[in-house]
């Protein structure tokens, strides 16, 4: 990855491994807040959202 | 009032189930038929070349990945095949059914989740092109107009969203939502098993009664797949369903046994 | 109240006219919509393996051959996949759809043709295990129940027979027989082309006006699936529907379009 | 053919062809009644029933 991307709560840079795919979850290594990879080369995160548990067929 | 969640798994009889509710129909018995779908789905999306893929949550359940193109096939498989099947065994027997899906009429209403957090291929991902969702709102007036007009409803997935979209919902969990929605007397599952067991699969260690304020401490005993249905009982008996019976749909006049008694029974 | 017929063949455009009925429907209008689905029942069918075969009835007209695997494929095509994608549509616009085939309630029923004369791979040949029929009934009744109570009924083959069996008809004639029912002001036909043409497919030879009692003199100038359209709008007539409109089904605002005269007027 | 069917309307012998397949329509050489052919080997030939053009989609 170019420059590893930022975690949307505190800013701390969130190292990428190549293979992130979009729609990963990654978890910030400072403030441990769960962030969706929306975007990749470059990489954007943001938080990953809450859901509770509803399934189908 | 009755309401019958039909299972689609290897086993289970659609003809007795349809001769038991066409004699309880033309006895005067208020019912209303709901179907699934997945195994006979799963069929014809690998004929068609899209393959089901299931994908797990992080809490462990597993559930169809439903992009479009799955949403459009599962449509098509419950609304046009399963549900004619059933409507079809109906009209043989003298009951007047009519199928509707939960997109009719709006049916079944919810929300459609419009990203869920999965483990797929071992990493935790967030899928945003999923048509999956739960039934919170049920038209409780179209399905006793048809009702009070001499019809028997049989209710097949998908559901439909807020904004009009189909959505896969757990066939369980809306018959739960109807019955609670229709106020009916008794929630009847039919599977291919006797009910709950205590160790699946011996069927000598069924599970014949359960208080209903206990129903969530049975979740232990639940399998997979029985997970949901016991979630769907503990809503169904918290919304003011008085019976919830998870019975054999494998034996002859399996509706009649369930009401009998025979099998898990949940008041 | 109107009824519309909605082709299925290529170039119809699902999205407008869902478009153009929900903004009528929204308006007040009563109308019911119907609909058939060769084109895509060939498709899914070959898929599936079991790829369609037409056979050429004595006097020319050709037709599926319908045993019983293809008519559950066109049932699953029909109600599970274009009436549900026509709800959708129908529901994304605001207008409260609700979808049936002519099985559910027996809205469309009539006799099923147990023996059907045909000239099959070169022989003449009487097909016995054929599922294909006519609709000689139409349950009124209960399509003005869901009229009245606010939706907007969307139907789509099979119909059903007298025995209970699911029975390919003509989605033309059923339409008509419909309007009949219903009494309807107009039927409306919306397929592929502008209407009926003199020197087909020359759209400059439209017929733009056609004397209700001149419509069988003018089956001369239809091709062989049109036949079926001409046949069934004179039965409109002689039930007593003012207006039948062959139109394009491919324009924008398609339904406002015919209501306003543009395409064969039959009146 | 072992025997040539009878006619069910004349009772004339029908001569079939050995490719005659069930269901195929056949005319009476004597009668000219239309007879479909409901079993072959040995054949069996019966009224063919009348009907009116209705068709599907």
């Amino acid at each position: 990855m170019a420059m590893d991307p930022e975690c949307p709560e505190c800013a701390a840079a969130v190292p990428l491994s190549p293979e992130t795919l979009v729609g990963e979850i990654v978890t910030c290594p400072d403030c441990g807040m769960e962030l969706e990879v929306t975007q990749v080369n470059p990489a954007v995160l943001q938080a990953a959202p809450e859901e509770e548990e509803d399934w189908g067929e | 009032m009755f309401v019958i969640k039909i299972g689609g798994s290897q086993g289970v009889c659609f003809e007795s189930i349809a001769e038991d509710a066409a004699r309880l129909f033309r006895e005067g018995q208020r019912l209303v038929l709901v179907h699934g779908g997945s195994a006979q789905t799963n069929q014809v999306a690998t004929q068609l070349g899209h393959p089901p893929e299931f994908v797990t949550s992080v809490s462990g359940f597993s559930s169809r990945r439903t992009d479009r193109k799955t949403l459009e096939i599962f449509t098509m498989v419950c609304a046009g095949h399963i549900n004619k099947r059933l409507v079809e065994l109906l009209q043989k027997q003298k009951a007047n059914a009519v199928g509707l899906s939960g997109l009719d009429g709006r049916i079944w209403e919810g929300a459609r989740k419009d990203a869920i957090k999965v483990i797929h291929q071992g990493r935790r991902m967030i899928l945003r092109d999923d048509f999956t969702g739960k039934v919170e709102k049920v038209n409780a007036a179209l399905i006793r107009s048809l009702l009070d007009a001499g019809y028997l409803p049989v209710l097949s997935p998908p559901a439909v969203s807020y904004e009009g979209d189909p959505i896969n919902i757990d066939g369980d969990r809306a018959a739960a939502a109807t019955a609670v929605a229709l106020q009916a007397e008794a929630l009847i599952i039919l599977s291919n098993v006797p009910g709950l067991m205590e160790k699946f699969p011996d069927e000598s260690t069924l599970i014949t009664r359960i208080p209903a304020k206990d129903v969530e401490k049975f979740m232990a005993f639940a399998e997979d797949r029985m997970k949901k249905k016991v979630m769907g009982a503990a809503e169904a008996v918290a919304g003011g369903v008085r019976q919830v019976v998870f019975a054999d749909g494998r034996i002859p006049a399996p509706i009649a046994a369930a009401i009998g008694g025979k099998g898990t029974v949940i008041s």
